[in-house]
């Protein structure tokens, strides 16, 4: 990391530059921690018709501060519907009226795949992680999934330890699979042809070399490599009013 | 038809070392008096079922009252690790603990089979996934299409156990907000015991309410409080500095385990364990 | 995202010849006025399908629209045959229609596979009777137990019609009461066209309410009404003496297209059959 | 028929026996016409806390008069709750939750199997019938299903036309099927062993020749022939407040 006292962190810089690309009315099932942060400040400012599905069962909920489980009562009061959960997955997520899933995840690999399931061996773990959740049918049944996470050589590898989820169906068709990474450093998007991720966009201050370090396969850079726009006041202020500066978050 | 017994009888009575046992209540009213009682009455060889496991089954498996896990998220929501879970798949403390693990999407179509007597449920997934090695799906081929399509196996617990706002005097029990897995697993279990706010004359009706009748029910406990550190929507909020706080008492076994001991074992239920706990909460250990 | 149209406009864009269509509604909010307009508008060669075909069907049948009905129950609820129904499978009148029926549990699980995009549903059921062999239905073994379970292929309508309580300017819909198989209607078909008593300001949770938010329907159309002669909650009652009369009405073919003629052929929309209706009430035919 | 004169009806008193088998507490799944008759008849004297349960999703329905339709208004507005018609066959019926079914048809074997699709071929119907709707389902997942229907050669023959629902489940076990078939003449029951129906009560004023008259297969008669007591005055003054005297009834 290059970036030098900014006058936002990294995870407001990652909020931002996701929820950016979402447009106006877009269905999310979104998930807590960084997704719940750009989808919601989407909604507070240029998509105020965007509409946040949670896997508790909560659609078109509209919380005024966000939440820190997935099934916070100010989901359920400010929903449109509360619906059970075996419904959610089947009828809406797997029913595929979703048009963005967000996904976290401790391995990402060139393919967009992800693994939240174990550091190490399956069955000498490492490191236990929490598991698949959600994860696998959002990146099956979402027409685009938008990855969340952190950039190192630890989280960005060369092959995962364990696949949960299969992230690369191409980038294009009614289930796209992963179609955008945003990290702390920048957005990686699959490559047309072979779906590879590839560097596209980096944040101000931020050097395609300092992707490449932070990258644990050879990290391919797009021609047209764009540099993203800082936050601006208007949405550091949206961004704050819905998070305590302070707040703890792991995702999902 | 449910029998409206305290939640110490109820335990004792319905549940047996080795039973599969579903606690559900997906992050809201969660039954965490109905956990601490099965750890008080130290039930063992549990086959525990839930879909995120949370703090009562970190609990329940540091307490050593587990030896399977069927579930699809192990997480501290919002904070991180379960440690007592992790220190059981990855160090075997206190007991070696088996683990069938799947997705939500699968586990919750499980459930619903379940509460259908289907044998399994179906969901498009698993395909290409690792999981699909290391847990127990199956595939069956659609008739019609030809499609393949993942199976789950049906959850059928012995013991399904919930937590609800209330019930009437006869047992009918009525819950609201976010509801999770509970229809499926009170109705997909052989017996059920659902813990409860408070019991009032008359269920009214409200929106997004779900009603299971007193003869889908084995036994209805009064637990007020039950559900925390979750939550009972419209009588209290998640305590979410408790799953905080989790995080620091779970990661250390010595530590885990004076503080079942102060405030699990030797609380006689859940009245003097929330009694304990709003000491700790105006001077935090 | 659902436009707000008149229905003359949502049945001209969404309904083609040849379609497969469904008009739902258990007994409540049964889509009448839709079912007039496809009427109105000579659709030919219809699939419909409907768990219960009711006199929205025995009409649509009688004016020809239909070529084949997916089915499980087709009488006259609490009067007797569908006389309509009846001509055309033991006559060929108007045209031939070909049958494919289910039980009702079957069909719901059809519906409902429909619903979360499974290319089948299942069921314990069928194995035994002589429906197996006249239906569509194939058998899939549960790869845990060895069981046999029925599968029924998934309903997946090009056009799905319900009649509703509400929506809001917005296009959400909202409906209460006895809700059938609307939802998994609505959700699994490519189009949708909802037919409501009323748009209003904000629809306000109520018990027992299903929403379905604007972006999972084509189209909404004000018809207040439209159920008629059926019911909709909170509204209006079932009109049981139609029901009564319909079998007279119905059983004959002359009669049957006279009072087809002159109620919807000849009304422009079902404010004006329910005009021509109130007369026909003081001075019955 | 040899009644003469009865003060009661053969539909009340089919809805009278019918309602006598049924034990308070006992949960049923009931249809339109005698099946809603009996099970109501039962809440409002013996059995006041049988539940009703109607195909239409209404769970725990008290309707105070008669409905005409499986979803008549007061259904849902009595009910402890209202569920969606996937939910109450797959959740509630096929989930194993109801005691009691009951069923008409158009024709019955001794068997107790049931015919409601067609007479005659079904490629080349005489009489098409309604069809199964939510009978074979009824019969398959209730712990008993009750059969009411008018005996007479037509309906009580020796072969279906065609085989609607399996009733013979052998009359015991989790799903027993046809435990009792209430007519206008008596109750037939499965033999033990063999499951064959036969003749176990009789109304007043008919003889088992009757009955044997009224059947299209050799009818056997129990030993122990029993005599159904007239419907009583609490009875007949229930049932009369439920159902309008001329009111048409059609099952289901």
């Amino acid at each position: 990391m290059t970036v030098e006292a900014p006058a936002y962190t990294a995870d407001e810089l990652m909020a931002v530059a996701a929820a950016r690309r979402l447009r106006d009315g877009t269905v999310c099932f979104v998930g807590i921690g960084l997704p719940s942060r750009a989808a919601n400040l989407a909604r507070a400012t240029h998509a105020p018709n965007c509409v946040l599905i949670y896997e508790s069962g909560a659609i078109g909920a509209k919380p005024r501060h966000l939440p820190l489980s997935i099934g916070d009562g100010e989901l359920a009061e400010t929903a449109d519907a509360v619906v059970s959960v075996p419904e959610i997955f089947a009828y809406w997520l797997q029913g595929g009226w979703i048009d963005v899933g967000f996904l976290g995840a401790a391995q990402i690999d060139r393919h967009g795949n992800l693994n939240s399931t174990v550091i190490g061996d399956y069955d000498k773990p490492k490191v236990r992680l929490p598991g698949a959740g959600g994860a696998p049918e959002i990146a099956s049944w979402c027409r685009e999934t938008f990855v969340m996470l952190r950039q190192t050589p630890r989280t960005f590898v060369d092959r995962l330890d364990f696949l949960t989820t299969v992230g690369h169906r191409g980038g294009h068709g009614a289930a796209a699979g992963v179609t955008c990474v945003v990290t702390d450093l920048g957005v990686l998007e699959p490559a047309p042809g072979t779906g590879e991720l590839r560097l596209t966009e980096l944040y101000p201050d931020v050097t395609a070399d300092d992707a490449r370090e932070a990258t644990g396969w050879e990290l391919h850079v797009a021609d047209d490599l764009k540099t993203v726009a800082p936050p601006s006041s208007e949405e550091l202020e949206a961004l704050r009013a819905l998070v305590p500066a302070n707040e703890e978050t792991v995702a999902p | 038809m449910a029998e409206i017994v305290p939640l110490t009888e109820a335990v004792r009575e319905l549940v047996r070392d080795g039973d599969v046992v579903a606690l559900e209540g997906f992050t809201h009213l969660i039954p965490h008096a109905a956990g601490h009682e099965l750890i008080r009455q130290q039930r063992r060889e549990l086959t525990l079922v839930r879909m995120t496991p949370d703090v009562v089954y970190d609990q329940l498996i540091g307490m050593g009252c587990a030896s399977k896990l069927i579930f699809s998220w192990g997480g501290n929501p919002g904070v991180g690790s379960l440690h007592r879970l992790r220190d059981a798949v990855e160090h075997d403390w206190p007991l070696p603990l088996a683990l069938e693990e799947h997705s939500h999407a699968g586990m919750a179509a499980g459930y619903a089979a379940g509460a259908a007597k289907l044998p399994f449920g179906l969901v498009r997934g698993y395909e290409g996934t690792d999981l699909a090695e290391r847990t127990r799906v199956g595939w069956v081929t659609c008739p019609f299409t030809g499609a393949r399509v993942a199976a789950v196996p049906s959850i059928r617990p012995d013991v399904g156990i919930v937590h609800a706002q209330r019930a009437d005097e006869a047992g009918n029990v009525q819950l609201w907000g976010i509801s999770g897995v509970q229809k499926e697993v009170v109705l997909g279990s052989s017996r059920s015991i659902v813990t409860v706010e408070e019991i009032v004359p008359e269920l009214e009706p409200r929106p997004d309410a779900v009603l299971l009748p007193a003869w889908t029910i084995t036994a209805v406990s009064p637990a007020p409080g039950g559900a925390h550190p979750s939550y009972a929507h419209g009588y209290y909020d998640r305590d979410n500095a408790f799953y905080v706080a989790w995080d620091e008492i779970s990661r250390d076994r010595d530590r885990f385990r004076d503080w079942m001991q102060r405030h699990v074992l030797a609380t006689a239920d859940v009245t003097e364990y929330r009694r304990l706990l709003a000491e700790w909460e105006t001077s935090p250990v």
